[in-house]
C-alpha cells in the first residue's frame, strides 16, 4: 500500500500544482518539493524498517501491493519492491528533490504545468521501478513519456521540438515492440497454463521454445536498449538531453536511462534466461561499442550538454556489458553504475544548467577560465568530472570496476576493450574541465558563484557520490538477493 | 601503534577536507598551519612508528589496521585496510618526511599566490593519496591511491591554470599516466581472475603455488603491472609527460615529480615482486625498459636549457636505474636508490625553485650564472644534491645507491654485461650533465640580477635535505669496503635478497670503473663549460651536431611521434564524426517518410475523375487477387 | 409484427419519428433552439428506449432485422455520437447564414440509416440503411451550399458513393445469384459458398462500397476533401456515426458468413488494413489542415480497426467496439474544438490558428491535447486501451504482419499528433478571436460536454474494466 | 440459342463497365450523373436476373429499392448540379479542384 | 425469349455506348431513353413484366424528364457540346477505357469460373412481388419512404438560392473576364458579409 501512496502523492500533488499555479506560484514549488520529500522519507522509512531485520534473511520482496485492475484480461495492479527497486526509488526521489530545487528559479513560465509534468514524470518512473504486472509496467513506461515530452518541448532550448519528437518517437517505437512482446508472452503463457495473466511471477514460469523466446526477448530488449541507450539506438539522447531544461536533463540522464537498465535486469534476463544467454556475447559487444563510441563522440562535442549526454552513452555501455556477463560481481557493479551515474551525470547536468543560466550559452568554445570567477562551482565540477572518468574514491569507479571485474572472466577481450574506456573517459572529461574552467578567462562580465541553494544541492550530490565511493557495501547488500536470483537463473539456463 | 597507522593518512586528509571546504575563507597563516601542520604531524607519527618498528618489529612483519569493509560481493572482498611493513615503511617515511619539508618550504614559496588554499589542499590530498598507495593492503586500495596521486599531479601541474600550456601539460600527464593505469587495471582483473583475490599478502602467498614459472599468464600480468609502473614512473615509452609536468610550482615538482609519485611504479613492482620473479621475461623487460630509459633521458638532459627540465630528465633517468635494478632482481638496491634519490632530487628541485624565484622566474640556465656568491647557501645545498646525483664517490648518498645498482646489473641473477654497459654509460652522462648544470648556473658571470632572497622557511628544508643527501647513503656500504647493510636488512624482511651469479669478477673492478667514469663525466662538463667554452660554440656550427642536439632536446622526438601517430588521427577521426553518422540513418528515415508523404500527397489532387480511377484500381486489385490466389 | 418485435424496433421507430417531429416543428415555425432541444431530448429518449428494451433482446424481425445486444451496443454508440454532434451543430449553425432547421431532419435521417445498418441481417435492409445514410449525407455535406467548397465536396461524395453503391449492388447480385438468398444467415448456410468464385467476387465487389464508406485504402481518396469541405459537425458525423454503422454491418456480415475462413478474402482485408495504416499515417505526416489531418488519421484508425476485424472472433468484436467507442469520443472531442474555434465565416482548419492556444484557451488546448494523445494511443487515455485490445486480438491469432505494420505506423503517427500538440503549446498570440458570446448557455454546455468527454476518455483509459464488462454483457445478450 | 444466368450477368457487367467508362471520361457533371444511372441500372438488371434464376420476387423488390435510391440520388445530384452551375458558371468537373492536398515542398 | 433477350441486349449496349460518347447532353439523354427501353425489353424477356413497366415509367419517364428539365433550365447546348468535344480526345478516354476493359475481362473470367446454370424463364407473378413487398419487406418500403424524404429535403435545401446573391454575381460577371479563382474569393467575401448583415449582427472584422 505504501507504494501506491507514494505514487499517488506525486500524481495528486502534480494536479494541485497545476491548479494552484493561478493563485500562488511559490506555493506550487513548496508543494512539489514537499511531495517529493515525503516520498523520499517514505522510501528511507521502508529501508530503515528492513535494516532492523537483517536483509539477507528477509524475503526478496520487501513491500508488496496487489489489486485487480482489469480482471477480464488478467491485468492486476501489482506493485512490489525488492532491494533493487527500493534503491532506484531512493535515487528517483533524491534526484527528484534536486530537480525541483534546480527548477526553483529557472522556470518562470507556466510554473504550475511545469511542476505537474515534473511530478508526473517522477510518478511514472517510480511506477516503472515497482510495477510487477507487465501491463502495468508498460503503462507506467509510457506514462512517463508524455510529461517528459512536455518538459522538453515547452521549456527546452531552441531546437526543443525536434528533440522532443525524436525522444518520443524513439522511445515509443521501442515501447510498442515491447507491448507486442508482452502480448505474445501473455498468450503463450495463457495457452500453456490456461490462466491468462500479465503477472510477473506467473509469467516467470512460462516455458518457451527457443525461437519464440528469442523473438519475444528481442522485443523487450529493443525497448530497453533504446531507453538505455545502446549504440546504435542512442541518437535521441544527445538531442533530448541538450535541449531539455536542467531538471529535464537531470531526470533523463539520472532516471530515465535507468529504467532501461532496470527493465533488462528485471524482465529480460529472468524471463528469457536461455535466449539472453544466447545473445550475451552480442549484447556485451554492443555494450563495449557503446562505451568506446560514446566516449569518442563525447570528445568531439562542443556543446556542453551534448558532451555530457554522450558520456551517458559511454557509461551505459558498462551496464549492458555487466548485465550480460551474468556474474554476481558484474551485476552488483551494474547496480552501482546505475546509481552513481544517475548522481554524477545528474550533477554535471545541473552544473551545465547553472552555466547556461549565467552565460546563456552551451558552447564550450565560449567558456574558459571560469574557475577564477567561480571557484566553488569549479571545485564541484572537478569532483563530478573526476567521477565520470572513474576516479576511485568516487562512486562511479566502484560500478565500473565491479562490472569489468565481473565481465573479465565472461569475456576477456571485450572487457579489455571496455577498460580502454578509462582512457577515453579521461580524454573527454579533462577536455570538458579544461575548456570550461581552466585556461585564460574569456568572459568579462562578473559571474556569480554558487548561491546557497545551488551549493546545498551540489553538496548533497558530492556527499552521496563520495559515500558511495568509500562505503558502497549497504547498496551491495541491499541488491544481493535480487542479483543472486538473477545469477542462479542464468546459470541454470546456461547449464 | 597498530591502531594508529590509519592516522598517518588521516591527518593530511583532514587537512585536505578543511582546506577544500572552507579554505577560501581562511587567512593565509591558518592555511599554512593546516596544510603544513597536518603533514608534519603525519611525519612525526611515522617517525614514532618507525622507531617502534625497528626496535620491536611486529610478529608478522607488518602493522595492519582495518577501517571498514569496502566492498564485498560474491567472492570478491576488499577492505579499507592499511598495512605497514618494511617496504611501506621506507616509502611512508620518505613521503611524510620529505613531504613535510616540502610543505614547510611551500609555506614561504607560495606566499604570494592567490590560490594558497587550493595549493595546500591539493598537496595534502596528494600526500594522503600517496600514503594510501603505499600503505594499501590490497591492490584496489592501492589503485585508489594510484589514481588519487594522478589526480593531484594533474591538479598541481595545472595549478596556474590561466596559462593554456600548463593545462595542456596537466592533461598530457593525466592522459599518459591513465594509459598505464588502464593497463594496470587490466592486470588487476587478470590477477583476480587467476587468484580470486586482490589482497596483497594473499597474492604474494598464493602466486608461487598458483602460477608456474614463466607461464604466459604470469608474464602477462607482470607486464601489465609493469606498464602501469611505466606510466606513473615516466619510463619509456610513456615518459613524455614528465618534462612537461615541470609547469607546476617547484615544490610540486620536488614532491610529486621527483621524490614520491613517480617512484610509485618502483613501489608497485617491488610490492608485486613475487609475480615478477615468476616471470623472467617480465623481469628482463623491466630491466631493459629501465636501462633504455636512463640512457634516453640522460641524453636529453645533456642538452636541455631549462633548469627544471634538466632535473626532470634526470629524474626519468634515475628512475630508469631503479627499474634496471628491479629488473635484474636487485630489489633492495632499487629501493635504496629510491631512498637516496628522494632526498637529493627533492633538494635539487627546491633549490632550483629558489634560484628561479630569485631570478624573476627565469628558467633558462644560460641566462643564469655566477650565483655561487650571490646565493651561497643555495649553492652549497645544490652542490650537495648535485654531487649525489652525479654519484660523487664516497661523499654522496647517490654514490652508494648507484654503485650498488651498477654492481648488481652485472652480477645479480638477472644481470648481464649489456645492462651493465647501459648503466655505466648512464653514470657517465649523469655526471656530465650534473657538472654542466652546476657550472652554468653557479659559475661564470652573472647574467640576470638576483631580485629576491629566499626566506628562512625555504632554506631550512634545503639544509636538512642537503645533509640527508650526504649522509643517507651511509646506512648501506659496499660489501668490500665496510660491511654495513642496515637498509637492505630492513628491506629484505619483505623483499628477497639479491642472488648473485657465480663466477663474477671482483666488485672492486666495477667500483673503479664507475668512479673513473663519474669523474670523467664531471671533468668533461667542467672542461666544456668552464675551461674551454668555445668548444661548444665550435660544435654548434656543425649541422650534424645541431641536429643531434635538437633531437635530444626534443626528447628523442617522442612528442612529435605521438602527435602524428595518435593524437592527430584521433582528433581528426572524432571531429569527422562529430555529428554522429548514426544520426544520418534517422535523418534518412525521417526525410524518407517526408518524401513518401509528398508522393502520396500527389494522389490527393482534387480531381474527381482521378478519385474514381483510384476506386477502380482498388477493384482491379481485389479481382486480380482473386484471379491469381 | 407482434409485441416483442415492436419493442425491439422501438428505438429505431423513435429515431424515425425524431425526423418527422423536426419537420413538424419547422412547419410550426419553431426556432432553432427549440428544434435543438427537442432533438436532443428525442435522442435521449432513443437511448432510454434502448435501455428499456434491453432485457427483451434478441428480437428477430424476419427477414430484414435482428435487434440483439450487438446491435444495441452499436446503436447506442451511434446515438451517443449524434447527441454530441447535435450539440456541436447548434453553435456551429446558429451563426451561419443557412437556415439550420432542415439540417436536423437530415441528421436524424442519416442517423436512422446508420442505426438500420446495425440491425441489418439482409441485403435489402443493408442497402436501404446504407443509402439512407448516404443520401442524407450528400445533402449534409453540401449543407452550407454557398461556401467552403461545400458543393465540390458534395458532388465528389455523391458521385463516388453512387459508383461504389453500384459495385455494392453488383456484388450483392452476384451473391444472390449464387446462393438464392439475401439473408445473411441463409447465405451462411450454403456450405459450398467458398468454392463458388462468383460468390467471392461478389463479396470482393461489396468490399468496394464498404471500403469507401470506411475510407479504407484504396477507396480513401475522397476522405480528406470531404472532411475539409463539409461543415465541422457533419465531418465529425462522417468520422463517427457513418463509420460505426458501416463497420457494424461489415462485422455482422463477416461474422455470420465466417468471412475470415476464406484465405483470399483474408488476404484482401489484410492488404486493405495494411495499406490503410500506412497510407493514412504517411498522408497525415505534414498536413497543415487539421480537418484533412483528422481525415487521414481516421483512415489509419480504420486500418487499425480492421486488424480487430481480421480474426473474426469474439475478442475481435469486443476490441472493435471498444476501439470505436474510444475513437468516437476522441474524434468528437477534437471536432468539438474545431467547431468551437470556427468563426462564422471560416472553419478553424488551419493548424496555424491553433498556435498558442494553451495560452489563450487552456481548457480547449487541454481537451485537444488529450484527444490527440488518445488518438496516438498513449496510456491514461481510452485510445491506448483500444489499441492495446486490437493488438491483443491480432497477436492472439498470430497476425504478425498487420500487427507489426500497426506498431510501425503508430510510431509514425505519433509525429503528427505531437505536431498538433506542440503547435498548441507554441508561444504565439492566438489568431483566433471569434468573440462569440451570443449563447453562453450553449457554449457552456458544449464546453462542459467536451470536458466530460475528455474525463470519460481518461476514466475509460484508467478503468477500462467497467466498459469491457458491459460490452461483454451486451454481446452475451444475443 | 439458350441463355443462362452468366449471359445476363455479362450483359449487366458490360453495361456496368460502360457506365464506369462514362464516369471516368466525361467532363460534364450531368454526363457523370447519367453514367452513374447506367451503372445502377446495370446492377438492377443483375438483381432481376438473379431473382429470376431462383424464381423469387426478391430480385425485383431489390430493383425497386434501387430505383428509389436512384431517384433520391438524382434529385440531390441535380440540386447540386444547379448549385454548382450557379457558383462555377460551368459544369466542368475539372474546375472543382479546390479541395486537395498542397504538396509540401 | 432468348432471341428477344439478345436483340434487346445488343440494343441496350449500343445505345449506352452512344450515351457515353455523345457531346450534346440532350442527345445522350435520348439515347439513354432508348437504352432504358431496351432494358425494359430484357426484363420482359426474363419474365419480369412488373419491373419492365417500372423501368419505363420511372427511369425512362421520371428520371430522364428530371434530367432533361435540368439540361433545359441550365440551357446546356452548344457550349457544353464544344467543351465535351474538345475534351473527349483519345488521350483522355483510352486509359480509363482500358482500365474498365480490364475490369470487365476479369469480371467475365471470374463469372465463367462457376458452372453454367440455364436460366429458367418462369415469370414471377406480379402478385407474388406485391405480397413479398408488403409482407416481409414492408419495413424496407417504409424506410424507402424515408430515403425519398431525405432526397427531397436535401434537394430542396441545396437547390435554394437567393436572388440577391445571384444578381450580384451577374454583376460581377458583367465586369469582364476575370480569373475564376479571384472571382470565387470575392464572392465568398461578399457572402460572408451578407450572411452576417441580414441577421442584424455587427460586421465581424475579418481576421
Amino acid at each position: 500500500m505504501i507504494l501506491v501512496v507514494m505514487i499517488s502523492i506525486l500524481l495528486v500533488a502534480g494536479f494541485f500544482c497545476w491548479l494552484l499555479a493561478q493563485w500562488n506560484v511559490s506555493m506550487v514549488k513548496w508543494i512539489s518539493l514537499s511531495a517529493v520529500a515525503i516520498d523520499f522519507l517514505l522510501t528511507c522509512f521502508i529501508l530503515w524498517q528492513h535494516s532492523v531485520t537483517p536483509l539477507l534473511n528477509s524475503p526478496a520482496w520487501l513491500v508488496e501491493y496487489r489489486a485487480d485492475w482489469i480482471p477480464s484480461f488478467g491485468i492486476s495492479f501489482h506493485l512490489a519492491a525488492d532491494g533493487l527497486s527500493l534503491l532506484l526509488l531512493l535515487l528517483c526521489f533524491f534526484l527528484g528533490l534536486l530537480a525541483v530545487a534546480c527548477s526553483w528559479n529557472e522556470i518562470h513560465q507556466r510554473t504550475g504545468f511545469y511542476y505537474f509534468n515534473l511530478l508526473w514524470t517522477l510518478a511514472g518512473i517510480a511506477g516503472v521501478f515497482v510495477a510487477l504486472d507487465l501491463f502495468l509496467f508498460y503503462f507506467f513506461w509510457e506514462v512517463m513519456l508524455v510529461p517528459m515530452y512536455f518538459l522538453i518541448a515547452i521549456w527546452g532550448d531552441n531546437n526543443r521540438r525536434y528533440a522532443a519528437y525524436k525522444f518520443f518517437i524513439f522511445t515509443q517505437a521501442g515501447g510498442l515492440l515491447m507491448l507486442l512482446a508482452i502480448l505474445a508472452l501473455y498468450f503463450i503463457h495463457g495457452a500453456q497454463t490456461g490462466t491468462y495473466s500479465y503477472d510477473y511471477f506467473s509469467l516467470l514460469s512460462t516455458t518457451l521454445s527457443p525461437t519464440a523466446s528469442r523473438w519475444i526477448m528481442m522485443g523487450f530488449l529493443l525497448a530497453f536498449v533504446i531507453k538505455l541507450p545502446a549504440v546504435p539506438f542512442h541518437n535521441w539522447l544527445p538531442d533530448a538531453h541538450s535541449e531539455a531544461p536542467t531538471a529535464g536533463s537531470l531526470i533523463l540522464a539520472g532516471l530515465l536511462l535507468k529504467t532501461g537498465a532496470y527493465g533488462i535486469i528485471r524482465f529480460v534476463v529472468p524471463l528469457f534466461p536461455q535466449a539472453a544467454a544466447a545473445i550475451a556475447g552480442w549484447a556485451m559487444l554492443f555494450g563495449v561499442i557503446g562505451i568506446v563510441y560514446g566516449a569518442l563522440m563525447a570528445f568531439a562535442q562542443t556543446d556542453i550538454k551534448r558532451l555530457i549526454a554522450y558520456t551517458s552513452v559511454s557509461h551505459m555501455g558498462f551496464v549492458l556489458l555487466g548485465i550480460f556477463s551474468f556474474r554476481e560481481i558484474a551485476l552488483q557493479g551494474v547496480v552501482m553504475q546505475m546509481i552513481t551515474h544517475g548522481i554524477s551525470t545528474g550533477a554535471l547536468f545541473l552544473l551545465a544548467g547553472m552555466l547556461k543560466e549565467r552565460l546563456h550559452t552551451r558552447d564550450i568554445a565560449q567558456m574558459g577560465g571560469l574557475w577564477t570567477s567561480m571557484p566553488a562551482m569549479g571545485g564541484m565540477a572537478l569532483v563530478f568530472v573526476m567521477a565520470s572518468l572513474g576516479l576511485p574514491l568516487l562512486g562511479n569507479f566502484i560500478g565500473e570496476f565491479l562490472v569489468l571485474l565481473g565481465a573479465f572472466p565472461a569475456n576477456g577481450p571485450l572487457a579489455i576493450i571496455a577498460t580502454l574506456g578509462f582512457v577515453f573517459s579521461a580524454l573527454y572529461s579533462l577536455r570538458l574541465m579544461q575548456r570550461v574552467f581552466l585556461g585564460p578567462l574569456t568572459i568579462e562580465t562578473p559571474l556569480r558563484d554558487l548561491n546557497a541553494r545551488e551549493l546545498a544541492t551540489m553538496i548533497a550530490l558530492v556527499i552521496s557520490i563520495v559515500l558511495l565511493g568509500i562505503y558502497p557495501q549497504p547498496v551491495l547488500d541491499l541488491v544481493r538477493p535480487t542479483v543472486m536470483q538473477l545469477v542462479e537463473g542464468a546459470s541454470v539456463a546456461t547449464r | 601503534m597498530n591502531n594508529l597507522i590509519a592516522l598517518i593518512p588521516a591527518f593530511p586528509f583532514l587537512g585536505f577536507l578543511l582546506l577544500f571546504l572552507i579554505g577560501r575563507q581562511l587567512p593565509k597563516p591558518f592555511i599554512a598551519w593546516i596544510g603544513a601542520g597536518t603533514v608534519c604531524a603525519a611525519a612525526v607519527l611515522v617517525l614514532l612508528l618507525g622507531i617502534q618498528f625497528l626496535q620491536a618489529p611486529p610478529a608478522d612483519g607488518a602493522y595492519t589496521q582495518t577501517l571498514w569493509q569496502w566492498l564485498s560481493t560474491g567472492h570478491f572482498s576488499c577492505a579499507f585496510r592499511f598495512r605497514i611493513d618494511a617496504l611501506s615503511l621506507v616509502f611512508v617515511f620518505v613521503i611524510t618526511f620529505v613531504g613535510a619539508l616540502i610543505h614547510l618550504y611551500s609555506v614561504a614559496f607560495m606566499k604570494e599566490d592567490r590560490d594558497y588554499a587550493r595549493f595546500f589542499a591539493s598537496m595534502n590530498l596528494f600526500v594522503f593519496a600517496m600514503l594510501v598507495l603505499v600503505m594499501a593492503d590490497n591492490l584496489l586500495l592501492l589503485y585508489l591511491g594510484w589514481e588519487g596521486v594522478g589526480l593531484c599531479s594533474y591538479l598541481l601541474i595545472g595549478f596556474w591554470y590561466e596559462t593554456p600550456a600548463n593545462c595542456r601539460a596537466a592533461n598530457k600527464a593525466f592522459y599518459i599516466t591513465r594509459i598505464g593505469d588502464t593497463a594496470m587495471a587490466i592486470g588487476l582483473f587478470l590477477l583476480f581472475k587467476e587468484l580470486g583475490t586482490l589482497t596483497i599478502p594473499d597474492i604474494l602467498n598464493a602466486s608461487p603455488t598458483h602460477f608456474q614459472q614463466g607461464a604466459s599468464n604470469t608474464t602477462l600480468i607482470a607486464l601489465l603491472l609493469l606498464a602501469g609502473g611505466m606510466g606513473k614512473s615516466a619510463q619509456l615509452p610513456l615518459q613524455t609527460w614528465l618534462p612537461d609536468a615541470m609547469a607546476g610550482p617547484s615544490p610540486v615538482s620536488a614532491l610529486i615529480h621527483a621524490a614520491t609519485m613517480v617512484t610509485a611504479g618502483v613501489y608497485l613492482i617491488a610490492r608485486m615482486h613475487v609475480v615478477f620473479q615468476l616471470s623472467p621475461l617480465a623481469m628482463a623487460a623491466t630491466a631493459v625498459v629501465g636501462g633504455l630509459t636512463l640512457l634516453v633521458a640522460g641524453f636529453s638532459a645533456m642538452v636541455q636549457t631549462d633548469i627544471k627540465r634538466i632535473l626532470a630528465y634526470s629524474t626519468i633517468s634515475q628512475i630508469g636505474y631503479m627499474f634496471l635494478a628491479l629488473g635484474v632482481g636487485a630489489w633492495s638496491a632499487a629501493i635504496f636508490h629510491f631512498f637516496t634519490h628522494a632526498f637529493f632530487k627533492a633538494l635539487l628541485f627546491l633549490a632550483a625553485g629558489v634560484v628561479i624565484e630569485s631570478l624573476h622566474h627565469e628558467h633558462n640556465i644560460f641566462r643564469m650564472g655566477g650565483l655561487k656568491n650571490r646565493l651561497p647557501l643555495v649553492f652549497k645545498t645544490f652542490l650537495a644534491g648535485a654531487a649525489a646525483l652525479a654519484a660523487l664517490p664516497f661523499v654522496s648518498s647517490g654514490f652508494y645507491s648507484k654503485d650498488q645498482i651498477l654492481w648488481y646489473t652485472w652480477s645479480a641473477g638477472g644481470g648481464s654485461p649489456v645492462l651493465w654497459m647501459l648503466g655505466i654509460s648512464g653514470a657517465l652522462i649523469t655526471a656530465f650533465y650534473t657538472a654542466r648544470l652546476v657550472i652554468v648556473v653557479f659559475y661564470g658571470e652573472m647574467k640576470t640580477p638576483v631580485s629576491t632572497y629566499p626566506a628562512k622557511l625555504m632554506t631550512v628544508p634545503l639544509v636538512i635535505l642537503a645533509v640527508l643527501s650526504v649522509v643517507a647513503g651511509f646506512v648501506e656500504w659496499p660489501h668490500n669496503i665496510l660491511h654495513l647493510s642496515l637498509f637492505s636488512e630492513l628491506v629484505q624482511k619483505v623483499l628477497p635478497a639479491t642472488i648473485l651469479r657465480t663466477g663474477i669478477p671482483s666488485e672492486i673492478v666495477f667500483q673503479g670503473i664507475a668512479i673513473l667514469l663519474t669523474l670523467t663525466g664531471i671533468y668533461s662538463g667542467y672542461y666544456l663549460y668552464y675551461r674551454n667554452t668555445h668548444v661548444i660554440g665550435q660544435w654548434q656550427q656543425k649541422p650534424a651536431f645541431v641536429a643531434v642536439r635538437n633531437f635530444f632536446f626534443s626528447g628523442w622526438g617522442f612528442d612529435r611521434l605521438y602527435n602524428t601517430v595518435f593524437v592527430k588521427p584521433f582528433v581528426w577521426m572524432t571531429d569527422l564524426n562529430k555529428t554522429d553518422f548514426f544520426d544520418q540513418i534517422n535523418k534518412g528515415l525521417a526525410s524518407g517518410s517526408r518524401q513518401l508523404n509528398r508522393w502520396f500527397s500527389y494522389s490527393q489532387n482534387g480531381s474527381l475523375r482521378w478519385y474514381v480511377a483510384g476506386v477502380l484500381v482498388g477493384v482491379l486489385f481485389i479481382l486480380t487477387l482473386q484471379l491469381f490466389v | 409484427m407482434d409485441g416483442t418485435q415492436f419493442y425491439g424496433l422501438l428505438p429505431f421507430m423513435l429515431l424515425a419519428i425524431a425526423s418527422i417531429v423536426v419537420i413538424l416543428l419547422i412547419a410550426f415555425r419553431q426556432s432553432h433552439t427549440v428544434i435543438q432541444v427537442v432533438g436532443f431530448l428525442m435522442m435521449c429518449v432513443v437511448i432510454a428506449a434502448m435501455w428499456y428494451v434491453r432485457d427483451r433482446l434478441p428480437v428477430v424481425i424476419t427477414p430484414l432485422f435482428i435487434v440483439d445486444g450487438y446491435a444495441a451496443l452499436f446503436t447506442g454508440l451511434i446515438v451517443f455520437s449524434v447527441l454530441i454532434v447535435g450539440l456541436l451543430s447548434y453553435i456551429y449553425f446558429e451563426e451561419r447564414e443557412e437556415n439550420p432547421k432542415e439540417y436536423y431532419i437530415l441528421l436524424f435521417l442519416s442517423t436512422l440509416g446508420a442505426a438500420i445498418l446495425t440491425i441489418s441481417r439482409h441485403f435489402i435492409s443493408f442497402f436501404i440503411g446504407l443509402e439512407l445514410l448516404s443520401v442524407s449525407l450528400y445533402a449534409l455535406i453540401a449543407y452550407l451550399r454557398t461556401r467552403n467548397n461545400a458543393v465540390e465536396a458534395g458532388i465528389k461524395y455523391l458521385v463516388l458513393a453512387a459508383v461504389t453503391s453500384g459495385f455494392l449492388l453488383f456484388g450483392m447480385a452476384l451473391i444472390y445469384m449464387e446462393t438464392g438468398s439475401m439473408d445473411f444467415t441463409v447465405i451462411a448456410q450454403k456450405s459450398d459458398r467458398w468454392s463458388s468464385v462468383p460468390f467471392i467476387t461478389g463479396i470482393g465487389l461489396m468490399v468496394v462500397a464498404i471500403g469507401f464508406k470506411l475510407a479504407l485504402v484504396p477507396f480513401h481518396i475522397w476522405a480528406a476533401d470531404v472532411y475539409q469541405g463539409a461543415p465541422s459537425p457533419v465531418t465529425s458525423f462522417i468520422a463517427t456515426v457513418s463509420k460505426i454503422g458501416v463497420f457494424s454491418v461489415l462485422l455482422r456480415f463477416g461474422l455470420s458468413i465466417q468471412l475470415q475462413t476464406n484465405t483470399t478474402l483474408l488476404y484482401v482485408f489484410s492488404a486493405i488494413a495494411i495499406a490503410s495504416m500506412i497510407a493514412g499515417n504517411i498522408l497525415a505526416l505534414q498536413q497543415k489542415n487539421i480537418k484533412r489531418l483528422l481525415a487521414y488519421s481516421s483512415i489509419a484508425h480504420l486500418g487499425y480497426l480492421m486488424v480487430a476485424f481480421l480474426p473474426g472472433d469474439n475478442a475481435g468484436v469486443e476490441a472493435a467496439v471498444f476501439y470505436l467507442l474510444a475513437y468516437s469520443i476522441t474524434i468528437l472531442a477534437a471536432f468539438g474544438i474545431v467547431t468551437l474555434l470556427s468563426s462564422s465565416n471560416q472553419d478553424a482548419e488551419d493548424l496555424e490558428l491553433y498556435r498558442g492556444l494553451f495560452r489563450s484557451r487552456p481548457v480547449m488546448a487541454l481537451v485537444l491535447t488529450v484527444a490527440m494523445l488518445s488518438l496516438a494511443g498513449i496510456p491514461l487515455t481510452a485510445g491506448f486501451i483500444g489499441k492495446f485490445m486490437v493488438l491483443t486480438t491480432g497477436v492472439h491469432v498470430g497476425l504478425w504482419l498487420p500487427v507489426s505494420v500497426l506498431v510501425v505506423t503508430s510510431v509514425m503517427g505519433i509525429y503528427y499528433y505531437l505536431r498538433i500538440i506542440t503547435t498548441l503549446f507554441t508561444d504565439a498570440p492566438a489568431a483566433v478571436s471569434t468573440g462569440k458570446s451570443l449563447h453562453p448557455f450553449f457554449y457552456m454546455a458544449t464546453y462542459t460536454t467536451l470536458v466530460v468527454l475528455i474525463v470519460l476518455l481518461i476514466v475509460i483509459g484508467v478503468f477500462p474494466n467497467i466498459v469491457i464488462e458491459n460490452i461483454r454483457q451486451f454481446l452475451r445478450l444475443g | 440459342m439458350p441463355f443462362n444466368s452468366q449471359t445476363v450477368l455479362i450483359v449487366a457487367a458490360i453495361l456496368f463497365a460502360l457506365g464506369l467508362v462514362g464516369v471516368l471520361t466525361r467532363k460534364n457533371i450531368i454526363f457523370i450523373l447519367i453514367s452513374v444511372e447506367i451503372m445502377l441500372n446495370a446492377a438492377g438488371l443483375a438483381f432481376v436476373a438473379a431473382g429470376m434464376r431462383w424464381g423469387q420476387p426478391d430480385g425485383q423488390i431489390m430493383f425497386l429499392f434501387v430505383l428509389a435510391m436512384a431517384a433520391a440520388e438524382v434529385s440531390v445530384g441535380l440540386a447540386l448540379v444547379l448549385q454548382a452551375h450557379h457558383q462555377y458558371r460551368s459544369l466542368d468537373i475539372d474546375q472543382m479542384k479546390a479541395l486537395k492536398d498542397e504538396v509540401p515542398g | 425469349m432468348p432471341v428477344l433477350f439478345y436483340i434487346a441486349s445488343v440494343v441496350a449496349i449500343i445505345s449506352t455506348l452512344m450515351v457515353i460518347t455523345r457531346y450534346q447532353p440532350i442527345h445522350a439523354l435520348l439515347y439513354l431513353v432508348v437504352s432504358f427501353l431496351a432494358m425494359a425489353m430484357i426484363f420482359l424477356s426474363l419474365g419480369a413484366p412488373f419491373v419492365a413497366i417500372l423501368e419505363i415509367i420511372l427511369y425512362a419517364g421520371a428520371i430522364i424528364v428530371l434530367l432533361i428539365f435540368v439540361v433545359m433550365m441550365l440551357n446546356l447546348g452548344k457550349d457544353t457540346a464544344l467543351q465535351e468535344r474538345q475534351w473527349l480526345q483519345p488521350k483522355t478516354w483510352v486509359g480509363p477505357s482500358i482500365l474498365c476493359l480490364v475490369l470487365l475481362t476479369e469480371l467475365v473470367i471470374l463469372l465463367f469460373r462457376s458452372p453454367e446454370v440455364p436460366m429458367q424463364v418462369k415469370p414471377v407473378p406480379m402478385r407474388a412481388v406485391s405480397i413479398a413487398l408488403y409482407k416481409e419487406y414492408v419495413i424496407a418500403v417504409e424506410l424507402a419512404g424515408f430515403l425519398l424524404m431525405a432526397g427531397i429535403v436535401g434537394a430542396a435545401h441545396i437547390s435554394k438560392h437567393r436572388k440577391k446573391h445571384l444578381h450580384r454575381f451577374l454583376q460581377e460577371e458583367a465586369k469582364g473576364p476575370q480569373r475564376r479563382a479571384e472571382k470565387l474569393t470575392m464572392i465568398r467575401e461578399k457572402e460572408s458579409t451578407e450572411a452576417v448583415l441580414p441577421a442584424e449582427k455587427k460586421p465581424v472584422k475579418k481576421t
